[in-house]
């Protein structure tokens, strides 16, 4: 009902493939970023913008990630956790051996061997699907979770294994991590990772590249018979999602929590994330945003929930009822609907072009 | 050069010196997989009727243990106690079936396989709300304590808790093999339409399968909760079992069985003459890389049909 | 495969460069009264506004003023070259396209006259066209009109060349005539024999009196007629016309009406080209809807049945819709049919009322229009013949300012046009400026003015009996003028008549408040001379059908629901609601509708049951089923009768069928109804 | 169609089987450059595994394939399709998750010269090639006409239109040979008419040379310049129309056979 398209007619293949089409669509969005650049810094607390925020925007680009590989390229892998270790790891490494090293720079490179690593993993992918392959992506999980924990290398030689980030700054002098890091400049710096990131893989998934991957995901026999090979689509789903993971991984450390110990990283985190797709919806961009807000979401609002109505409850018994509750809440919203927070938003906003007529 | 030889042919020259030694591990390596079988045995039965991957299957195991133990706490004896865990097990399965999969039908399988994460937070919770977080201590009068065999030692519940497996095991194959409603449950497995048009009510035998798997689950439960004690790490018996699933295949019960011996086995010789050479916890991981390995040569596992892809 | 896309710019700021070279200058024309002058002149005035924009390969291609001079003197050039000559006549057939509007503009620069056909017309009808019209070429659109014109072309001994302008499918064709009218863009500039300045003093030589068209009439009742309409006939009426409504160059309209009917050639070219706005193609007959949501023209000319399936599309919509969101559109909607076309019309209505109808266009009319692609729409016209009162009132009750025109192709299209604020489902309007209108001996209309035809090709007994010496034409239809001046439309004249007991007898007024009510698409009426009027229906397969859903009613096809007792019911339930509203009309209630039956088959222009413009052919039905004609006036309630139905391929077949006849109501006639046949019609049913 | 007598692929002593089961056996054929070519046979006879076999799905016991003058065993099926071998299939093999365009688009892959960088960035080169392929990819859409259906998912589209979106992917490829598995199964008539005509205008059109497997045989009579009978997954016949409808064995085999399979013959 808000949208007026009449009249918005393309004359270029340029304008019809733009990723919003629709003009409102481009308004909206341009208030979106606004909003998140200027408003949400100027209005937002600092528990909002270090624990809200911050955490939102990494997750996001984890669910990102992970979308890319299993929505959009239909590989089921549970090893999320375990690559965003990687990603940790290296930024860790990499800004400790060279302390001149620009942090943007040290985050591209985390993510640049988190893909590799990811390579590494996926290449089972060319013999084995589904369960098969995402129990095999468990592989990866533990086996990278021990060797982080093990290898006392990675940590430093931290006794405690935990890692803790070393204070860089972008632009000279606007500390992103360690202690003089200032809430909003970790928030700018996240969001525009998220950003930039967003618009790189929307730009991949609406391109030829996507289409590999969804013709993979889709059908992989017909897939491999109009000429596309699947190993290296397969492989290149790999890489790509393990880079997003990776530098989730290394902002989740270095910016997010500041110090972090491999853990951190285990399996119920792959887990975690991929709630995050399923329940944004697999195979789209603005479902890894919304699935991750949803997760990061709904803890605190159970959290708060007993205060709210002035409830005394224990707190074991608390966790134990939102696990009940998360628990209940995951299988319903799979069965009010499977494809996700993006579908409900698909097809609301088609309701709004099509109103007042039901379809 | 210290190091590879310290992986690639040390741990071999220690087994050859203490070939006892050797044996006494292979032996506990292999009771533990026969447990690691029972779960991975869950696992199957669920997948093969209803194409479903149950994640929820290891805490099928951790929720039987505490139901049980939480009977026994409350001082009822171990029969009734055992009768009543089969019960709760049962309307589990019928909760699932109504609440979880019967909405869910004919979505697809990564949505059924998050759909039994749900079920797993939600028994968790459930668990440790009725039953309490701690470690409950399960004492079901197996005797403890290694049995000497020919200068080999050998854990007696290890070997008890194998018997109870094994047992449960065959009783299950001679099941599926010889009874009527067997048959029906593996012509489900073979053929969903097929099975409906010969008038085999599916929603039945989903309930009747999620039973079983929980009473494998409260088997598996009563074994590692005796030996562990029942407490939350149960859980993650159930990572354990995936690794044998991967080299049985999902579908096939004596794979689930050979699967788990080998996990079992090669485990245990990982931990045992590699830990100490590249740190201890190898069992973490050590058979899913194994898994892992395995898979490349032979994607559809050890006893899984060959797929032929027709288009 | 494989050319290369041309792109255009952006609405407004015109469409790119020029490919062919600046346009030739247009001084010197002597005035412009040829429609190929006003293209030099818009080439000169306006050369960077869009002319013409096309849907084509996914996105809209679009010509300025001065890129279409261009794409008309190339295609002239061609066609001077294959030997068109001053005063041949070219036939046009096919989809409305670019490349066939200019190559009529492109025919009349080289003094020749255009004959557009329709495209779905049968080889036969095509063939009679040609004869009638000694057309010497063709052009057409793709294989399948080829292959019509071939077949048909040894009966047209007059006709040469045949040019098309789609190769698909073509190019094993070896026959000589047969030539391909490229499209320009893509394959660089053609070579082009004709250069400007001899194109300019081909179009110099035009003059107004010239002939610029022969278009055929629907033929509702007799065969269609060839019309000759010179230059200054369609200029000056859509001079006029233009003038009344203030049109300017900033419209977009969008062509999809049949190219042959005088209502298309009116807007896509005549006002066009004398407004200098630009005209949009549909990409196919099957994306139609969606185009137009995508032009968004401000201008919209649909004859009644497109507005009739826009308001009963709506309704089936919306009848989809969950409870809550249809009371929303009931409520708006009774709210609309109170105040919107008041509010239109610049009449009292409360503050109240106003301030819920700006409520209910954000949340109602707004979305609605946007929906259907009218929100742009500032004038939309209906013609050809009489919209029943519901479509009209819902249509302008959404705020989207419908009028009603009168006229025929005799008179180009505009004879009477209705002004803004009087715009009313009973009147045609008042005679456009320059239009002279009288009521002649018999009640028939006659009028005189600027766009009133030259002749009928061929047949100047007929031109003098239609048009006398002093240009009155007699236009058939029986009316009346009211007192303000406005006319109404009874019927056609040789229609209209009476019952055997008097009473007056006009169908098409009877007609009009069935069509497209409930689940009655169509209705003919029969009563002429007889004892009580009876009616075959048609149903609106859509709608009943699902109604026919929701009530667990089994059917597989039309013909199966067209017999389900139940559908006899209903139709007789809506039959009977109609009748009581004739009731209340002193002139109509004597012939409310009493026995009927419902057709197991739709009309259909193939079948000849209606015209190409989609309109009855009251007597031709007749005769065609004169079987169930005579058992709706015997007594008895059922029969078998071979008659045409819908067979289950879609084809149809002749049956030996049988029909249940339902009767309906009747009520007497209410005093106290005005004894005009103006009416407010509730809102829809 | 315009036959020019040249052998565009050539299949000799082909054989194959599935665990014991023979599903082809010593056959050999040849497609000639811009001919129509028909395989039928009864159920079972072969006919999808000999396809399955010349676009490399399958991997032949013995026998050759020369395509274009050079010999292999088999080619892998993305070497074949790289070699300008296109195909639809029995049960549509559409990516159901995306709309007519992109699945029409997945075809020009093959053509597609970027990489995921450069389509991350969306720069010059990425942009110009989609847009450049979009246009060819509308052509194709032209031609089928399905304009309307250009943003539709292909999984809500009636099975005769997703078989024209399949054709369309097929076509993208711009092939030098394109094999066609029933590509009226399932249709009505009407359908059916519409796809013999885009089946002949293709051919016409681009040159393109076409197998193609077809159960109606009033089709396969009317559109295909020569065709092979494959029985029990041996070569019984093979000869235009006219031999075919005439030769013995394809009496006694096949239309011996199915009775009422057999009414356009």
């Amino acid at each position: 009902m808000l949208y007026r398209e009449v009249g918005q007619f393309r004359t270029s293949y340029a304008a019809d493939q733009a990723i919003f089409p629709i003009r409102q669509d481009r308004f909206g969005m341009l208030a979106l970023l606004l909003v998140a650049y200027i408003a949400v810094p100027l209005m937002a607390n600092e528990y909002w913008l270090s624990t809200i925020f911050v955490p939102f925007f990494v997750f996001s680009l984890a669910a990102l990630g992970l979308n890319i590989l299993t929505g959009y390229a239909g590989q089921l892998s549970l090893g999320t956790g375990g690559f965003m270790a990687v990603g940790a790891f290296t930024a860790y490494k990499l800004a400790t051996a060279f302390p001149g090293l620009n942090i943007v720079l040290v985050f591209v490179a985390a993510g640049i061997v988190t893909a590799l690593v990811g390579l590494l993993f996926g290449i089972p992918s060319l013999r084995i699907k589904g369960f098969y392959l995402a129990v095999a992506t468990l592989a990866a999980q533990f086996f990278l979770i021990w060797l982080f924990v093990k290898v006392a290398w990675f940590q430093n030689y931290s006794p405690s294994g935990v890692i803790t980030a070393p204070p860089r700054a972008v632009f000279g002098h606007f500390f992103v991590t360690g202690p003089e890091a200032l809430p909003a400049y970790k928030y700018w710096f996240t969001l525009t990772f998220a950003a930039v990131l967003a618009l790189a893989a929307k730009n991949m998934v609406r391109g030829a590249t996507g289409r590999k991957w969804m013709a993979i995901r889709d059908m992989d026999i017909a897939a491999e018979i109009i000429g596309i090979r699947p190993l290296s689509t397969k492989l290149l789903a790999f890489a790509v999602s393990s880079f997003y993971i990776g530098i989730a991984g290394a902002l989740w450390a270095f910016i997010y929590t500041a110090s972090v110990e491999a853990l951190a990283f285990d399996i119920d985190r792959s887990f975690q994330i991929l709630f995050m797709i399923i329940i944004g919806g697999l195979g789209s961009i603005l479902g890894s945003f919304l699935g991750a807000a949803f997760i990061i979401l709904l803890p605190i609002f159970l959290n708060n929930l007993p205060d709210q109505l002035g409830l005394h409850v224990g707190v074991a018994l608390v966790t134990n009822l939102q696990d009940i509750i998360y628990g209940a809440l995951i299988v319903s919203f799979l069965i009010a609907e499977p494809n996700g927070l993006a579908a409900l938003w698909r097809i609301g906003k088609e309701k709004l072009r099509l109103w007042p007529f039901p379809h | 050069m210290h190091i590879l030889y310290a992986i690639l042919i040390g741990p071999f020259v220690t087994m050859a010196r203490e070939p006892a030694f050797l044996i006494e591990v292979l032996i506990g390596g292999l009771l533990a997989g026969v447990m690691y079988s029972l779960v991975a045995l869950g696992f199957v039965l669920i997948y093969k009727a209803s194409g479903v991957f149950n994640y929820a299957q290891g805490t099928m195991v951790l929720f039987a243990a505490l139901t049980f133990v939480g009977m026994l706490e409350a001082g009822l004896p171990v029969l009734l106690s055992l009768v009543a865990v089969i019960a709760v097990m049962i309307v589990l399965a019928f909760a699932v079936e109504r609440m979880v999969l019967r909405p869910l039908v004919n979505q697809s399988e990564i949505i059924l396989f998050m759909s039994t994460l749900g079920i797993s937070y939600f028994l968790v919770g459930l668990g440790q709300i009725l039953w309490g977080g701690d470690v409950h201590p399960l004492d079901i009068g197996i005797p403890s304590g290694p049995l000497t065999v020919h200068g080999i030692l050998i854990n007696q519940l290890d070997l008890y808790a194998a018997i109870v497996a094994g047992t449960l095991v065959a009783a299950l194959a001679l099941f599926f093999q010889k009874t009527r409603v067997g048959r029906a449950l593996r012509a489900v497995a073979d053929d969903h339409q097929a099975a409906m048009s010969v008038g085999i009510p599916l929603k039945q035998i989903w309930v009747f399968i999620w039973a079983i798997a929980g009473l494998v689950a409260l088997a598996a439960g009563i074994m590692w909760g005796a030996s562990l004690g029942v407490q939350f790490s149960l859980e993650l018996v159930a990572l354990k079992a995936l690794p044998v699933l991967i080299l049985g295949g999902f579908t096939s019960i004596p794979g689930a069985i050979v699967g788990g011996l080998i996990v079992g086995a090669t485990e245990k010789l990982g931990e045992v003459f590699w830990g100490p050479v590249i740190g201890s916890g190898v069992e973490d991981w050590f058979a899913y890389i194994l898994a892992l390995i395995f898979l490349l040569f032979r994607p559809q596992g050890l006893f899984g049909e060959r797929i032929i892809q027709r288009v | 495969m494989g050319s290369a896309a041309r792109i255009g710019g952006e609405r407004g700021d015109g469409c790119g460069a020029d490919p062919h070279g600046s346009a030739p200058d247009a001084a010197g024309l002597g005035g412009l009264d040829t429609i190929p002058k006003l293209l030099l002149h818009h080439a000169k005035v306006r050369p960077n506004r869009p002319a013409m924009r096309e849907k084509r390969l996914g996105i809209w291609r679009c010509w300025t003023w001065r890129e279409v001079v261009g794409e008309v003197r190339r295609i002239a050039s061609a066609l001077s070259a294959l030997g068109l000559e001053r005063g041949d006549r070219l036939a046009v057939i096919g989809d409305n396209r670019p490349l066939l509007y200019w190559s009529m503009v492109a025919a009349q620069a080289l003094g020749a006259v255009p004959v557009p056909l329709y495209q779905d017309a049968g080889a036969g009808e095509i063939a009679d066209a040609l004869a009638c019209t000694e057309a010497r070429f063709v052009v057409a659109e793709e294989q399948e009109q080829v292959d019509k014109v071939i077949e048909i072309r040894e009966r047209c001994p007059r006709l040469e060349q045949v040019l098309y302008t789609d190769p698909r499918g073509l190019r094993t064709y070896r026959q000589p005539f047969l030539h391909e009218l490229f499209a320009a863009d893509g394959r660089g500039p053609e070579e082009c024999s004709l250069d400007a300045a001899s194109f300019v003093a081909e179009i110099a030589r035009g003059s107004g009196s010239g002939p610029a068209g022969i278009y055929f009439t629907s033929g509702t009742s007799g065969p269609p007629r060839a019309v000759v309409l010179s230059f200054d006939n369609v200029l000056a009426t859509s001079r006029a016309v233009i003038a009344f409504e203030g049109l300017t160059e900033r419209e977009d309209v969008l062509a999809y009406l049949p190219m042959a009917w005088i209502g298309d050639h009116m807007v896509s070219v005549g006002l066009a080209y004398c407004a200098g706005f630009c005209v949009n193609c549909p990409e196919s007959p099957a994306t139609v809807m969606a185009d137009l949501r995508e032009v968004g023209p401000t201008f919209f000319f649909a004859p009644p049945r497109i507005w009739d399936n826009i308001r009963s599309t709506v309704t089936l919509r919306m009848e989809d819709a969950g409870a809550l969101k249809r009371r929303l559109y009931g409520s708006f909607m009774r709210l609309a049919a109170r105040a919107g076309r008041r509010i239109l019309d610049a009449e009292h209505v409360g503050p109240d009322a106003r301030l819920r109808y700006r409520f209910g266009e954000r949340l109602v009319y707004g979305p609605l229009k946007n929906a259907l692609g009218m929100s742009r729409v500032r004038l939309a016209y209906t013609s050809g013949e009489a919209i029943s009162p519901g479509t009209f009132d819902f249509i302008r009750s959404l705020g989207i300012n419908l009028k009603q025109i009168y006229g025929s192709t005799e008179g180009s299209l505009f004879v009477t046009v209705q002004s803004d604020r009087e715009a009313s489902a009973g009147t045609v309007g008042r005679p456009l400026p320059g239009v002279d209108l009288e009521i002649g001996a018999e009640g028939e209309v006659l009028f005189r003015g600027a766009g009133g035809f030259q002749e009928y090709c061929k047949d100047p007994a007929a031109s003098l009996a239609a048009k006398a010496a002093d240009g009155w034409i007699q236009s058939g239809d029986a009316g009346f003028i009211d007192g303000h001046g406005g006319l109404h439309i009874v019927d056609r004249a040789e229609e209209a008549g009476r019952l055997a007991d008097g009473t007056v007898f006009a169908p098409m007024q009877i007609e009009n408040r069935f069509r497209a009510v409930g689940p009655i698409r169509e209705i003919v009426v029969f009563g002429r001379g007889r004892d009580y009027v009876a009616a075959f229906a048609t149903i609106d397969a859509g709608r009943v059908g699902n109604w026919a859903e929701r009530r667990g009613l089994a059917y597989t096809n039309y013909r199966e629901l067209a017999q389900r007792p139940e559908v006899l019911d209903l139709v007789r339930e809506t039959i009977e609601a109609i009748n009581r509203e004739l009731a209340q009309d002193a002139t109509l209630a004597g012939a409310q509708v009493r026995r009927f039956l419902i057709l197991q088959k739709e009309f259909d222009p193939d079948d000849g049951e209606l015209t190409r413009t989609r309109k009855l052919r009251r007597r031709f039905i007749a005769e065609k089923y004169a079987a169930l004609v005579d058992m709706l006036y015997a007594g008895e309630m059922a029969g078998e009768v071979d008659a045409p139905v819908a067979g289950k391929d879609g084809g149809i077949t002749m049956l030996r069928t049988r029909f249940t006849i339902g009767e309906a109501k009747v009520l007497r006639a209410t005093q106290g109804g005005a004894g005009t046949m103006r009416q407010e019609v509730a809102a829809p049913a | 169609m315009h036959s020019n007598g040249g052998v565009l692929l050539k299949v000799e002593g082909i054989a194959l089987a599935f665990g014991g089961v023979k599903a082809l056996a010593d056959v050999s054929f040849d497609i000639r450059k811009g001919e129509v070519r028909a395989i039928i046979g009864p159920n079972g006879a072969g006919k999808s595994s000999m396809l399955n076999v010349i676009n490399g799905f399958y991997r032949p016991h013995a026998g050759s394939i020369t395509y274009k003058g050079r010999t292999v065993r088999h080619m892998r099926p993305h070497q074949a399709a790289k070699a300008g071998i296109a195909r639809t299939f029995q049960n549509i093999a559409l990516f159901k998750g995306m709309t007519t365009l992109d699945n029409i688009m997945t075809g020009r892959l093959l053509k597609m010269r970027g990489n995921f960088l450069l389509d991350a960035l969306y720069v010059g080169p990425a942009r110009r090639e989609e847009t450049a392929h979009r246009a060819v990819v509308e052509q194709i859409i032209d031609f089928l006409e399905i304009q309307a259906i250009r943003k539709v998912p292909v999984g809500r589209l009636p099975y005769g239109l997703q078989k024209r979106v399949e054709l369309g992917r097929a076509l993208a490829a711009e092939p030098d040979l394109l094999l066609l598995d029933e590509p009226m199964a399932g249709m009505n008539f009407e359908e059916k008419e519409d796809m013999s005509r885009f089946i002949l205008d293709v051919n016409e059109e681009f040159g393109t040379t076409i197998a193609l497997i077809e159960h109606d045989m009033g089709v396969v009579m009317d559109i295909s310049s020569r065709i092979v009978v494959l029985d029990y997954g041996r070569k019984i016949a093979d000869g235009t129309p006219d031999e075919v409808r005439r030769d013995q064995a394809v009496i006694d085999a096949y239309l011996g056979v199915a009775h009422d399979g057999g009414k356009g013959a």
